[in-house]
């Protein structure tokens, strides 16, 4: 690609960018939030057509006029957001587009049986009959994935697709990867974790506001190099932030034998205020479905909540808000964002939900609370009336936490909240949070980033097949390797 | 007995069951057809089995079908539209059932599919009204301007009162339809279209509306531009209802053409005759008459509808 | 007697994946409505009553049919009631006035009803305008072309016509149907097929489910909305071709309203308007509850016209109600 | 409001069209002590639809539609006109006409947002029985009245102005006051982009899925009003048949999407005023009652192709001098070069 150039109205998001990918190679799209990547990778495969520039795929001139044709080019792609059908089974999601058929007709046992077998290579084993959308945010995307490497193709692009995985599914990614590179398949791969660029990737190329900074050899290029090269300044030295095993004497949210058949075993949980509290798990442990009942997104079927000493009926996610519990869950797409709203809206629109619709929001308090948080999250384009469809992954992640953080809740429940944010505003929202947490603030936290919880938390709950199997303090023998452990042996170690 | 009575097997033994399908309740006219039918049945001790098709002819098939499962004594209705209705009544001349027709005939060519069609005369309705206009100006030698307010587009009615006056009036050119638009049989469309004829068309002398209502609400629109219907502007309309009779006695329309919903008592005893197998007449127009309007200051009083 | 036939229903239903309790759950109280209504009316429980329901209903369940691709996409098509009068009427016309043969009729008629569908679709697709304005166009449209035509009703009298028209298939023990109600079983099989074992089909839901998603997927979205606009085009073109084999007769005032029966029998199936989710027999069940709630209207005979709507309304409450109440009961 | 630029544009042309025809169709002159003309009808007949479809906005906003507005206005329209006639007690009349009105209006709510019933089908019942309803209040009968103050709501005038008018700029007003003053529209557009985004974002949405559906039901309960009331007497065959589809058009063509999310009063009543523009243009124009929906059908395209940005691209692209199709393609010669 060269040269390619895009404008969206109102916001140039490519200009003359120039993007070698070669065979046999896994090549890191790197850049801050917004820098452009995912618009790139839309135009090479024909989402959006380039307003410039060209496009040779093997030496011929291309030009796709859609993901389809680049499919039949031999491009195939996981993009950022999960962009399956949920209302599909697993299977069909899978091989949707080139079924395997008999005469003539799509042979469903046997997709069905392909389909177990691909994501068994996976290391996952789930029921492929299933509807995908009774499964979590991470086997979606393992999903996705399953779907672009079963495709027989000469490029493959992966758009952040393991933001929301834990290390044991990007470790089976990656090797499938270097069997794919071997197989002299080019691969362009995007992510805000910088030792998993570091671990697989060959050579980078770098954007910055829609322009090209550079491409570099991944070995020549150091961490803080790369780093200041996408931001554009040096990096203050990531504080060492470590959260540390403390005692609090203040209980603010008390789970007794909480549970929901089907979904968590029982549980009991006590998190003080001024205390961060962190959930470790594999995928699909739980980890969400804890979340969910303390903020009563989903009705428990038994047990009791009890709120700052009294007992508290946790039905519904308003009557959580009452109690000042606030809930920013993985999915933004799903359960965060309303796409066809501002950015201003979409921040104040729990603060609107508290004060109901005959108080609005005054005009000066928004605009306040809202640039603080453009400001402080570096939300871009910095812009408060921009439409939330229209940014980038991350930074619609930042608007869905800007909306919880605005209000100021005594207990803040994080699911995934730095899921596709840049190493910048990651480090700013950890810090944000030890800063909330210094104020008396109690947070639930959840990563699949063992590392980041264990840099955050006082206390660690492990959870393993949706049962909470231990709940540590967060003390110097505590590390991503002990944790790793405890979550293998079930905490009977 | 929610069982119905429809065991009747067909014989003049006792009760008989008439199985009903009205075109639906389109209009106060059609209601009160539907109570004429309703009511005299039961002065004649006839068991009535009624369902309403919502002006859809298949679903007065699928009626009279089901009257045919039933096997009722007798099957009446009036046709949404006259084509269309061989099949279903060959079913029911296979299960010896009588039909009569009401209000409107059918086209087919068979004439043994039903006994006899009572009802009025569209066409007729329309010549009556395009007579007594001829008779009006027969002294005149100035265009006649007239705007006609139509029934539902394609509906029976509205086809055929078009053409009956049209081909009365057609044989002198001094009349001229100057504008001619649907008022969907109602009072609101008939206002809302004399409104914007009374704008587009200023010299109008004559409106003929294919019912009472449109014409009724025709009426508010000239009186809303100034003008005095009756006199600026000579209405004409058709069916009498009892809205309608008042506007004319009160001088506001100028010559209505009765077209009469009370077809039950007729009915009845031809149903009786059919059932008796007794021989009836092919045809059997309603009785039916014009009103101008001192006709109507003495006619009003009885109106029943 | 209702409430055994839907626990076995639900004691079944465990083992159901709760995609198809929706369905069942209309299937298990279309039964029940049948049974009470035998209870109620003489006469009423016999396979006769069945098949009329099919006799009577099989245009709609065509049109029906093309409707559900459509909603199934996330899509509706307003044109069907407009394009069945459209197709009675050129039939009609084409063999009364200048005579021409059934067999040279139909498939025009056919053809420009899928033509009609194409456009529709193309146009929905190319210029991203919402379906539901551009097939109120094309209601209009087709309307206006049936009143261009002429506004008289039509009748049909070519001998061919009215003798399959007229054709009675004997089944066993009295029963009967006409050949209109093996056409329209034909198209719910040959729908169905497509649904279930095409690409199409598969699209058509993924469509539904999310279209960026699709498209992102690589998956022919465009062509699979302009598809199935076509197949409704053409679905409705069939319906009117058996609607005048039941009326013999074209009309521009046939079928009014009946794009609304058409979308009420796909949603009561169980067919989500959103698009991605349900079933063709659904569909059918939808179609088939409308003609029953029609049988049980004319059995009880001594409704007036208002209270014949009221009663629709009520017995279209009622049968939702319940068939809400049991698929969220089984799905908990 | 570059949005609403073209179904602007539209409306122009309606009435350039109107002027070619009816060279007298701008003036509005006095008559007896009110405004009349061509353009005044167009507002006063015009209202009863303007006001169903802001309620069908809001409706439609949240995500879903309500067909049986149609039936509210008969029902409405009939109710009043009943009691009327029994007593002549017109506020009284009204208010209970109003009053059912919104019941109605939250029975449609409940069945959506309580019972979780898909809003077309939860409309649908009462549009069927409401229009039975109506009918049975009339006894399937036109009710006429003869109350002077009753014809007010309809067809009086208030300071010469059709009174009719006045409660439309009122009602638009007040709902322009509670969605954009007022919290509302931000939550109903919430609720309708993202209904699960909503509930986790602590929005009570069922409450506010209720309110919208009663609040639609109150819209066409007026307009059913001022429908009568125009003609002195209630028509509960006829009042208000496919009234729902003409506001659904109205909204739709004002902009608003159909799967919910934002919506826009202004480019509601704009493709209220168009529908209504068409409606007169067809009476006064003299377009034949046969040929009047192809007439309606090529102005609906015609709104529909020239609001789409897919179509003005295509359609300048090729009118443009000689530039290829894809942009790709033509930079190639440029970048190559
Ligand atoms: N459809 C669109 N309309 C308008 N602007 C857009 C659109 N898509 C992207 N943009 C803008 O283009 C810029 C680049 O976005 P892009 O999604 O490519 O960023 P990114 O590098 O992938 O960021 P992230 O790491 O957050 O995913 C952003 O400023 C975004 O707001
Ligand atoms: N009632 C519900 N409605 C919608 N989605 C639900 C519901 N219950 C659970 N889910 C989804 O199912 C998924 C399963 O969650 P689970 O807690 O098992 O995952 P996890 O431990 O958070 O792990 P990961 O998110 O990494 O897969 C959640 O992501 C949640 O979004
Ligand atoms: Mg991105
Ligand atoms: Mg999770």
């Amino acid at each position: 690609m060269s040269g390619i150039g895009k404008q969206f109205p109102g916001v140039r998001a490519l200009d003359g960018v120039d993007l070698r990918l070669l065979p046999g190679e896994v090549h890191a799209l790197m850049g801050e939030n917004g820098a452009g990547k995912s618009t790139l990778i839309k135009v090479l495969t024909g989402v959006h057509p380039a307003d410039s520039g060209t496009i040779e795929l093997a030496g011929r001139t291309v030009s796709f006029a859609g993901p389809l044709e680049a499919q039949q080019a031999g491009i195939s792609t996981v993009y950022q957001e999960v962009n399956l059908c949920a209302n599909l089974s697993v299977a069909e999601n899978i091989f949707i587009g080139r079924e395997p058929r008999r005469r003539g007709r799509i042979d469903w046992k046997r997709m069905r049986a392909r389909a177990a077998e691909l994501l068994r290579r996976l290391e996952l084993d789930i029921d492929v009959s299933a509807p995908l959308s009774s499964y979590s945010l991470a086997l979606q995307q393992m999903v996705a994935i399953a779907r672009a490497i079963d495709v027989e193709a000469r490029v493959l692009i992966l758009d952040e697709p393991t933001s929301s995985l834990d290390a044991g599914e990007v470790r089976q990614l990656f090797h499938v990867m270097r069997r794919l590179k071997e197989e002299g398949i080019a691969i362009l791969f995007v992510s805000h974790f910088l030792d998993q660029i570091y671990e697989i990737s060959d050579r980078m190329t770098i954007l910055r506001n829609g322009r090209l900074v550079g491409e570099y050899l991944t070995r020549e290029l150091s961490q803080v190099a790369l780093v200041s090269k996408m931001i554009g300044q040096e990096l203050a030295e990531l504080e060492r932030l470590h959260g540390e095993a403390r005692t609090f004497d203040r209980p603010l949210v008390e789970a007794r034998e909480l549970g929901r058949t089907g979904a968590v075993e029982p549980f009991s949980l006590t998190i003080h205020e001024g205390e961060v509290v962190g959930l470790a798990g594999l995928l699909g442990s739980g980890r969400t479905e804890i979340a969910r009942l303390l903020f009563g997104a989903d009705h428990a079927t038994g047990g009791e909540v009890a709120v700052g000493g009294a007992p508290a009926a946790l039905r519904t996610p308003r009557a959580a808000m009452a109690h000042r519990i606030a809930f920013c869950s993985e999915n933004r797409k799903r359960d965060g964002l309303i796409p066809d709203l501002t950015v201003r809206e979409n921040i104040v629109l729990a603060l609107q939900a508290t004060r109901g619709w005959t108080r609005p929001v005054p005009r000066d308090q928004q605009d306040e609370l809202v640039g603080r948080y453009i400001k402080a999250l570096k939300i871009s384009p910095p812009n408060p009336d921009h439409l939330v469809r229209n940014l980038s992954g991350g930074n619609q992640q930042k608007v869905l936490l800007a909306r919880w953080l605005i209000l100021e809740p005594r207990l803040l429940i994080l699911d995934e909240p730095t899921r596709g944010i840049d190493v910048g505003a990651k480090a700013e929202i950890q810090r944000l949070v030890t800063e909330l947490s210094d104020g008396g603030m109690a947070v639930l936290f959840i990563s699949a980033e063992l590392e980041e919880v264990l840099r955050l938390s006082h206390r660690v709950g492990v959870l393993r097949d949706r049962r909470l199997v231990a709940d540590l303090p967060n003390d110097d023998t505590l590390t991503t390797d002990t944790l790793m452990e405890t979550i293998a042996s079930g905490g009977r170690a | 007995g929610g069982s119905g009575g429809g065991s009747g097997s067909g014989g003049g033994d006792g009760s008989i069951t008439m199985g009903f399908a009205q075109v639906g309740a389109e209009s106060g006219w059609r209601t009160a057809n539907t109570k004429s039918v309703q009511e005299s049945a039961k002065a004649a001790g006839i068991t009535l089995k009624f369902s309403d098709a919502q002006q859809k002819q298949e679903n007065q098939i699928k009626a009279i079908r089901s009257y045919i499962q039933q096997k009722v004594d007798v099957i009446a209705f009036s046709p949404v539209v006259e084509s269309g209705w061989d099949t279903v009544l060959k079913e029911a001349k296979n299960a010896k059932i009588p039909v009569i027709l009401t209000d409107r005939a059918v086209d087919s060519k068979d004439t043994s599919l039903y006994k006899t069609f009572l009802g009025s005369d569209f066409v007729e309705e329309g010549r009556k009204a395009g007579k007594w206009l001829v008779e009006q100006y027969k002294d005149a030698k100035d265009p006649v301007n007239i705007v006609e307010l139509q029934g539902t587009t394609g509906s029976a009615p509205a086809n055929d009162r078009k053409a009956g006056f049209q081909e009365i009036i057609g044989a002198d050119p001094k009349f001229k339809i100057i504008a001619s638009q649907t008022g969907d049989f109602t009072r609101a469309k008939g206002k809302e279209v004399m409104e914007a004829f009374l704008k587009a068309n200023p010299d109008i002398d004559v409106l003929y509306a294919h019912n009472d209502d449109m014409g009724l609400g025709a009426i508010e629109a000239i009186e809303g531009a100034g003008k005095v219907p009756g006199k600026d502007i000579k209405i004409i309309t058709v069916d009498a209802v009892h809205d309608g009779m008042q506007a004319l006695a009160d001088g506001k329309i100028n010559y209505i053409v009765e077209c009469s919903p009370l077809l039950g008592p007729q009915l009845m005893d031809l149903a009786k005759k059919v059932v008796k197998n007794e021989s009836v007449p092919a045809r059997v127009v309603t009785e039916e008459t014009t009103f101008t309007q001192e006709q109507a200051k003495t006619a009003l009083p009885s109106r029943k509808y | 007697m209702t409430t055994a036939i839907l626990d076995r229903l639900g004691a079944r239903g465990r083992s159901v994946p709760a995609k198809y309790v929706p369905v069942l759950v209309t299937a298990g109280l279309f039964v029940a409505m049948f049974v009470a209504g035998g209870i109620r009316y003489e006469g009423f429980a016999t396979g006769q009553v069945i098949l009329n329901v099919f006799i009577d209903n099989a245009f709609l369940l065509v049109v029906a049919v093309g409707m559900t691709f459509v909603i199934l996409t996330g899509g509706i098509d307003l044109s069907v009631g407009s394009v069945v009068a459209l197709s009675t009427m050129i039939s009609a016309s084409l063999m009364a006035g200048p005579g021409w043969p059934p067999y040279l009729v139909v498939p025009l008629v056919l053809l420009i009803g899928s033509a009609l569908g194409l456009v529709m679709g193309y146009i929905v697709h190319a210029f991203d305008i919402q379906p539901f304005i551009v097939t109120l166009a094309g209601m209009f449209l087709a309307r206006g072309l049936c009143y261009t035509i002429g506004t008289d009703s039509i009748p049909i009298e070519d001998p061919t016509f009215t003798a399959f028209a007229q054709t009675r298939i004997d089944l066993f023990a009295d029963l009967w149907i006409s050949p209109s109600v093996v056409i329209a079983v034909v198209v719910v099989l040959v729908a169905a097929y497509v649904l279930h074992y095409t690409r199409l089909g598969r699209t058509v839901y993924a469509t539904g489910g999310s279209e960026q998603s699709a498209l992102l997927m690589g998956l022919p979205v465009g062509r699979t909305k302009v598809a199935v606009y076509t197949i409704s085009g053409f679905c409705s073109a069939l319906g009117g071709v058996l609607l005048s084999f039941y009326m013999l007769s074209g009309y521009g005032l046939h079928a009014v309203g009946m794009e609304l029966d058409a979308i009420a029998a796909v949603v009561i199936g169980g067919t989500l308007l959103t698009g991605g989710s349900g079933f063709l027999l659904g569909t059918v069940l939808g179609v088939l509850v409308l003609g029953l709630i029609q049988t049980v209207l004319s059995f009880e005979g001594t409704l007036s016209s208002w209270w014949t709507k009221i009663f629709i309304g009520l017995l279209l409450f009622v049968f939702i109600l319940l068939q809400r109440l049991f698929s969220a009961r089984r799905r908990t | 409001m570059k949005r609403l630029l073209w179904p602007l544009l539209v409306l122009a042309a309606l009435l350039a069209v109107n002027l070619f025809f009816t060279p007298s169709f701008f003036s509005v002159e006095m008559k007896e002590g009110h405004l009349y003309g061509s353009l005044i009808d167009i507002l006063r007949f015009g209202a009863p639809l303007i006001l169903v479809s802001l309620g069908m906005t809001l409706v439609i906003a949240t995500g879903g539609i309500d067909l049986s507005v149609g039936s509210v206005v008969a029902i409405s329209g009939a109710l009043a006109c009943l009691r009327i006639s029994e007593d002549g007690g017109v506020f009284s009349a009204v208010v209970l006409a109003l009053g059912l009105c919104v019941l109605l209006g939250l029975w449609n709510g409940f069945l959506v947002a309580g019972v979780g019933i898909q809003p077309i089908i939860a409309t649908l019942i009462l549009m069927v029985a409401g229009r039975g309803l109506a009918q049975l209040i009339a006894d399937g009968q036109i009710i006429t009245v003869n109350s002077p103050s009753y014809k007010v709501i309809g067809g009086g005038y208030l300071l010469t102005v059709p009174f009719g008018i006045l409660l439309v700029l009122v009602v638009l007003g007040v709902t322009a006051f509670l969605t954009r003053r007022l919290a509302l529209g931000v939550l109903i557009e919430s609720v309708g982009g993202n209904a699960e985004a909503s509930r986790l974002a602590g929005i009570r949405s069922r409450g506010i899925v209720i309110t919208v559906y009663a609040f639609a039901a109150l819209c066409a309960g007026v307009a059913g009003l001022m429908i009568s009331s125009n003609v002195s007497s209630a028509d509960g065959n006829n009042a208000g048949l496919w009234i729902e589809l003409d506001a659904i058009l109205a909204v739709v063509i004002g902009g608003t999407s159909l799967a919910g999310g934002r919506f826009s009063l202004g480019g509601t009543v704009l493709g209220a005023l168009i529908i209504q523009t068409l409606t007169t243009t067809i009476y006064s124009v003299g377009v034949p009652p046969e040929t009047t929906l192809l007439v309606k059908a090529l102005v609906v395209a015609a709104v529909c192709l020239v609001q789409s940005p897919k179509f003005r691209d295509k359609v300048f692209r090729r009118a443009g001098p000689r530039s290829s199709p894809r942009p790709a393609a033509e930079e190639k010669v440029r970048v190559t070069a």
